[in-house]
């Protein structure tokens, strides 16, 4: 069964590569790859994949399936080429199709790598997309990314923190986590973070086209419904509040950023100590009195004075 | 103080002061003499130590003799080659003592 | 052939074939290789008979000892007639390609009695024997040192052989006091006796201080690094690897057998001695900018290490032993390599100061690499032989519990790291000379063959020690 | 010799003989060079596979010969060597590749492949050593080695470098001497044991605590430790291929992998942790994270930016191993092949770069992922394998080791990998954005017309075939002879009682 599941998974791996090999002409196909994992997905019941990642999974119906139509109806709509056929560019529809992937792996893994990774991957897609297909206003990147890493290190936390108190060996699954989250707060606040860290992706939201269909689907749909996953209803409602938070702080973060960033690229590298070995000791003036020294043992006078106290010395150490 | 001994005792005393003469020595040809007097007494010294009828020492002191003017004669022998025919051949003076 | 006829062979034939080189007007070379090659056969041939017997003698002429002169060979013995047979063709083999002519027939003359002199005293069993052949080794020496001619190798060579034989006068001195108190002179017979003679202490220290300066040992090392600097290449290789191990040989064998590791102090002494050695003279090597002296420093410098485990014998036993014995054999044959190398070097860049070195890794590969692996195992690094001895001294060191010895074996490790590759580091750069001399691939196959095999020595340790048997 | 005794010693063989023939043929026989090289890389391989699939069945192989009374060279090929041979021999078959393609033209190309081949019989040789004897043996191998590699361009500050690794590696090498020899007089025996033999031995623990650090100093100099880690940035003037194998494969992971060998083998983990010596090493491990990262975020160049990343990489393995636990240890010997992994990719990309455009800076990278696109592509994946992204396989073993460190309860340690995963986010991150997302400033040359590869394909398939090991061994991490399963069974069999 494992190899009949890789056959069908490898190509839904390598489909985000799709728009970058077919190029522009064949950019309706691109929405119609969109649109695949609906047909795929929504009858599957779960699947065991022990050689993914930990050893993971996918749920087969529940909400993550419900969701995953939606996620997919909305991105196939951003990747259509709407109005006079200019499209996508190759590389922001290969950017988005991957954030798609990610979601929808987010959204129906069982075990907790699985939806971590999604959960990342994901993100870091939808900025790559929104920075291939144009520049931010300066000091907003930084902004960005200042609050979605330390999001992604809370995420890491939170995971671990789940396999130590569900005491699961090496991979929690997502159902032990979310028995356990509503009890322990400092759990809960690093959900948060990593919720209010995707909330810095609205400030992508510019009128670049297909930039506001994709990045809302994931913070306002996606996020939430993972949240739901965790924590039923509070899970999701605190998620919501935490993206709001996010945002907010991103705005504020980018206005102060600007004037910050200019005084922390000076760092200089210092100079660090020369090592005194052989050059040092071949220039100094040091090695001119040791050599003198030689010259003056090689003396007639000084090497038999030697010969004579290293034969008293002898005597005097027979005696003891 | 038996013959024998005083004799021996001469000899130890000629070894310390031909051992001076060579450290004070300048000229490499007064070390090559005090060498040979120094050899002189360490043969005195073991001559003075042989019983009366005892062949031992003398072979020895035979053989020390040979090899000490092999000796010499290599010394010599240097000795010319580094006074040798153009007087610039000789060292630098910070050669000390040779 | 019997093994007890084996040993005035061993002394015989080389003498022969060096008086024979002399008189023979050409076919000095030939002469050199085969004579050379027929006495590492004798030597192999006395390995053969001592792995049964492990010990052989000789009366020689059928006279009794009081009298007569004993030859005994023993482990150690064998060890190092077979080391120096080893080198010896090498030597030969390079010496054949340097030299022509006159020369040629001097150096092959000279270099047989010196080998001669060499097994001689390696075998020699009563003390007279051993100065006369030390004192033929010594003048054999001189006169190699004197063969370049220069006026530098002619000024070296007379201190060098008025060191000599200030050393020997002083160690027959010792003798004759030995001489007077026991009326013997066969070591079989006083072995043990020293301490207790009247006047014994005197001779121990007259002999002991004659030895350290035929041996060049730090305090009087002062004519060594001359007189190996400008001696040619095989001269000083021969020099450096056999001439100044034999009076630390004689040392051993007095010094243990004689007076039987007698007093801790003197002990003590020559530690102190080997350790100054090893750290003044590596100093000195490091600041040095010809390539020759750098190399004739590093010899003294090794020597202070073969005083370390020969001060170390009476208390660590059978390691320290072990490792002097190592660690003579792994530098005499690294020693050897590098001279030869560092020669070619000198050939091919027309002089010998470091820093003019030419790229000429890219000319002469083989000498580079001789250089590097003599370099490994006179460093210590652990594929060679250099390495068993430095652990097995370090061993004895801990064992003997002298913190302060093991800070010395390691730093002089270290500084002779740092000669070592500042030589190897000067044959990568620089600029190129191309019409420099071509050598002749012997040259360069000899050196190479002998620093492999210093590095090889390190595989053959337990066959060595197991040769070598316990302390005498 | 029975075939067990043979493989080996085949598989050491099977880099000595191309490089001792090597170094004797004359410097135009370029052909005859490359096939000797590849052939016995290939050869290699095929050996270690098998005994890959001997080992994981039980069966052991090892050969010994007597050095000294007391001392023995004995080679063994545990489960722990045969990761980092396997790691070893891939990663040297693509670099010869890549230097092969490398050193078009340049001079001394036979001594340089001589000792190329030389430096990686003495890593495997430090891999599959069965004492501490043999592992000095090939770890002062290894510096002799590799010393010719990095004065290679005979520049002045190239043999100011060499100098330098000198000073640190040969005084390693003493470190290392003294503690072994101190050892053996201690206890009697070198041999390594799993679950260590200096328990039992009667020698009082400060002495053994003083051996402990003796042996970890001689080996953090190659694992960059923070004190003796001056060498590695200097080191980047050598040619990339060497700079590449030196810190993603050779030199650093020998001197993790000796720390491995010295905490699991020698003194066993739970005796080092009754010492306290673990949880020094811990703390210096901790401390060479941060301070590599942090002085990586000041570089300019990119070499040396990527040489302080290794620096603060390669203590991860040291921060695993001293880390009680076999989640830890899982994490810090799983990290020894990715990090493997993908420090040489970036190596490969950084050489690629340097080799076809000239940019040395990482001011000067804007927009190269517009001319260079599979590189770039390749640089991304282990860029972000370093910052620890999911799907790749820095995640794996930042996961191990954050799990280790919560169940051994050093919670700080969580902090330390969270910190230094956000600093690497801190100097990796602006390179991607340079290379993606900027216009190009340079006026580089454009792809010649008609030539399809950005680059030679020499240069071009070693990084993208690493790229691709690294998403592989972190997507499927679980799969039977993945490195993270191998490490598993090593924990499982060696390092913990079952």
């Amino acid at each position: 069964m494992s190899l009949l599941t890789l056959v069908v998974f490898a190509p839904l791996l390598l489909l985000p590569l799709l728009p970058l090999l077919c190029g522009r002409p064949r950019q309706w196909l691109v929405p119609l790859v969109a649109l695949l994992p609906v047909a795929l997905l929504l009858p599957a019941q779960p699947l065991a994949l022990p050689w993914i990642l930990l050893g993971s999974g996918v749920a087969g119906g529940g909400p993550g399936a419900a969701v995953v139509s939606l996620v997919s109806v909305f991105f196939a709509l951003a990747l259509a080429p709407w109005g006079k056929g200019a499209g996508l560019s190759p590389r922001v529809s290969a950017c988005l199709l991957l954030a798609q992937a990610a979601c929808i792996a987010a959204l129906v893994a069982t075990d907790l790598m699985l939806l971590l990774a999604g959960f990342t991957v994901a993100s870091y897609a939808l900025l790559a997309a929104r920075l291939s297909s144009g520049a931010l206003a300066p000091g907003r990147l930084p902004a960005i990314v200042l609050l979605l890493v330390p999001g992604d290190l809370a995420a890491f936390e939170l995971a671990l923190l789940f396999a130590k108190v569900a005491d699961n060996a090496v991979t929690p699954s997502v159902a032990g986590a979310a028995a356990v989250l509503p009890g322990a707060t400092v759990i809960a606040g690093f959900a948060a973070l990593a919720a209010a860290s995707r909330g810095a992706l609205l400030l992508l939201v510019a009128r670049r086209p297909g930039q506001l269909l994709p990045t809302a689907t994931l913070v306002l749909l996606v996020v939430p419904t993972l949240g739901w996953r965790l924590g039923d209803a509070a899970g999701a409602l605190s998620a919501v509040l935490a993206v709001a938070a996010g945002a907010a702080a991103t705005a504020a973060l980018s206005r102060l950023w600007p004037p910050l960033a200019a005084r922390f690229t000076q760092a200089r590298e210092r100079v660090s100590w020369r090592l005194l070995l052989w050059q040092g000791l071949d220039a100094g003036a040091w090695p001119g009195r040791l050599a003198g020294a030689e010259r003056e043992l090689g003396s007639w006078r000084f090497a038999l004075a030697g010969a004579i106290v290293l034969v008293l010395l002898l005597l005097i150490a027979t005696f003891f | 103080m038996t013959g024998q001994a005083c004799y021996a005792v001469l000899g130890a005393l000629l070894f310390c002061l031909s051992f001076h003469a060579l450290i004070i020595a300048v000229h490499p040809l007064r070390r090559l003499l005090a060498v040979n007097v120094m050899g002189s007494s360490v043969f005195l010294v073991f001559i003075a130590g042989a019983g009366p009828r005892d062949p031992l020492p003398q072979a020895l002191v035979i053989t020390g003799i040979v090899v000490a003017v092999a000796a010499t004669a290599l010394g010599l022998n240097l000795l010319l080659r580094l006074a040798g025919p153009a007087e610039d051949d000789r060292p630098s003076a910070g050669q000390d003592g040779s | 052939m019997s093994a007890s006829s084996l040993l005035p062979l061993l002394v015989l034939w080389p003498l022969a074939g060096g008086l024979l080189g002399l008189l023979l007007p050409r076919g000095a070379g030939p002469l050199l290789l085969g004579v050379s090659t027929g006495n590492l056969a004798l030597a192999v041939a006395l390995v053969d008979a001592l792995a049964g017997a492990g010990k052989v003698a000789h009366s020689v002429g059928g006279w009794s000892t009081p009298l007569g002169i004993a030859l005994r060979a023993d482990g150690l013995s064998a060890v190092l007639i077979l080391v120096a047979g080893a080198v010896a063709p090498l030597l030969a083999l390079y010496a054949s390609a340097a030299y022509a002519g006159r020369e040629l027939r001097y150096f092959a003359g000279l270099f047989l009695l010196f080998l001669g002199a060499l097994n001689g005293l390696f075998i020699a069993g009563d003390l007279f024997n051993l100065y006369v052949t030390l004192e033929l080794l010594g003048l054999s020496a001189v006169a190699l040192a004197a063969l370049g001619g220069g006026a530098a190798a002619l000024a070296a060579s007379l201190r060098y052989l008025l060191a000599t034989i200030t050393g020997s006068l002083a160690y027959l001195l010792g003798v004759a006091l030995l001489y007077r108190a026991t009326g013997t002179l066969d070591l079989l017979q006083l072995s043990g006796q020293g301490p207790a003679l009247p006047g014994g202490a005197v001779a121990f220290a007259l002999m002991v201080a004659g030895l350290l300066l035929k041996a060049a040992v730090f305090p009087l090392h002062f004519w060594l690094p001359p007189a190996h600097a400008n001696a040619s290449p095989p001269v000083s290789a021969a020099l450096s690897a056999l001439a100044v191990k034999a009076p630390l040989y004689l040392l051993l064998r007095l010094w243990l057998s004689t007076y039987d590791g007698a007093w801790p102090l003197v002990a003590e002494l020559l530690a102190a001695i080997g350790a100054a050695g090893v750290l003044w003279c590596s100093l000195q090597a490091v600041l040095q900018r010809r390539a020759k002296l750098l190399v004739a420093y590093s010899t003294v410098a090794q020597l202070g290490y073969l005083l370390l485990a020969l001060a170390l014998v009476p208390a660590a036993g059978a390691a320290a032993y072990g490792a002097f014995t190592l660690l003579l054999v792994s530098h005499v044959l690294a020693k050897a390599g590098l001279f030869l190398a560092v020669g070619n070097l000198a050939r091919r860049a027309g002089h010998d100061r470091l820093d003019g070195f030419e790229r000429v890794v890219q000319h002469l590969p083989l000498s580079a690499s001789a250089i590097a692996l003599a370099g490994v195992s006179l460093m210590g690094m652990p594929p060679s032989g250099g390495f068993n001895g430095k652990w097995l001294l370090l061993q004895a060191a801990i064992a003997t519990g002298d913190w302060w010895l093991v800070a010395v074996i390691l730093v002089g490790g270290l500084l002779a790291a740092v000669y070592i590759f500042k030589l190897i580091e000067h044959t990568f750069g620089g600029s190129d000379r191309p019409d420099a001399t071509a050598l002749p691939r012997r040259m360069e196959w000899a050196a190479l063959t002998l620093a492999a095999s210093a590095v090889g020595v390190g595989f053959l340790g337990q066959p060595l020690l197991r040769l070598l048997g316990g302390v005498p | 010799m029975s075939e067990h005794e043979l493989l080996p010693l085949a598989v050491l063989a099977t880099s000595l003989l191309p490089g001792l023939v090597i170094f004797f043929l004359p410097e135009g026989a370029v052909r005859v060079r490359s096939v000797l090289n590849l052939a016995g890389a290939t050869v290699k391989l095929v050996l270690v596979a098998v005994m890959l699939w001997g080992v994981s069945r039980g069966e052991n192989y090892a050969v010994s010969y007597p050095l000294l009374p007391g001392l023995t060279f004995s080679l063994r090929a545990d489960s722990l060597a045969l990761l980092f041979v396997t790691l070893s021999a891939q990663l040297w078959f693509l670099t010869t590749i890549y230097a092969i393609g490398y050193l078009e033209s340049s001079p001394n190309r036979a001594r340089f492949f001589g000792f190329f081949s030389l430096c990686v019989t003495a890593t495997v040789g430090v891999a599959m050593a069965g004492n501490l004897i043999t592992f000095l043996l090939f770890y002062e191998l290894l510096t002799l080695s590799t010393y010719p590699l990095v004065v290679h361009r005979e520049t002045a500050a190239a043999r100011a470098a060499g100098n330098r690794y000198l000073a640190y590696t040969i005084g390693g090498g003493a470190a290392l001497l003294l503690g072994t020899a101190w050892l053996y007089a201690e206890t009697g025996t070198l041999t390594f044991t799993p679950r260590g033999f200096v328990d039992g031995s009667g020698a009082s623990s400060p002495v053994l605590a003083a051996i402990f650090f003796l042996l970890v100093a001689g080996v953090g100099v190659k694992a960059a430790l923070v004190p003796l880690h001056g060498w590695l940035p200097r080191a980047m003037v050598a040619p990339a291929p060497v700079s590449a194998l030196l810190h993603a494969v050779a030199v650093v992971k020998a001197g993790a992998f000796g720390i491995i060998r010295i905490v699991y083998d020698v003194f066993g983990v739970e005796y080092a942790a009754e010492l306290g010596v673990t949880d020094a090493l811990a703390a210096v491990a901790a401390v060479t994270i941060i301070y590599g990262s942090l002085r990586a975020l000041a570089q300019d160049d990119l070499k040396r930016r990527l040489a302080f990343s290794t620096v603060s990489q390669v203590s991860y393995i040291a921060l695993g191993v001293a880390i009680v636990g076999p989640l830890a240890s899982i994490g810090g010997i799983v990290h020894l092949v990715h990090q493997g992994l993908m420090k040489i990719t970036l190596f490969f990309c950084a050489g690629n770069y340097a080799e076809t455009l000239g940019l040395h800076k990482v001011s000067e990278l804007d927009g190269v992922g517009r001319r260079m696109p599979l590189t770039t592509a390749a640089f991304t994946v282990a860029a972000l394998g370093m910052i620890g992204l999911p799907p790749m396989a820095g995640f794996i073993s930042k996961w191990y080791l954050g799990l280790g460190a919560i169940e051994a309860g050093a919670t700080w340690a969580v902090f330390v990998l969270a910190g230094s995963s956000a600093l690497n986010a801190a100097y990796f991150l602006p390179i991607l954005h340079r290379a993606w997302f900027r216009a190009p400033t340079a006026a580089w040359a454009p792809v010649p017309a008609g030539v399809r590869a950005e680059t030679a394909l020499a240069l071009l398939l070693p990084p993208v075939i690493t790229a691709l090991l690294v998403l592989l061994a972190g997507v499927l991490a679980s799969v039977q002879y993945s490195p993270q399963e191998w490490a598993t069974l090593v924990v499982r069999r060696e390092f913990y009682a079952p």
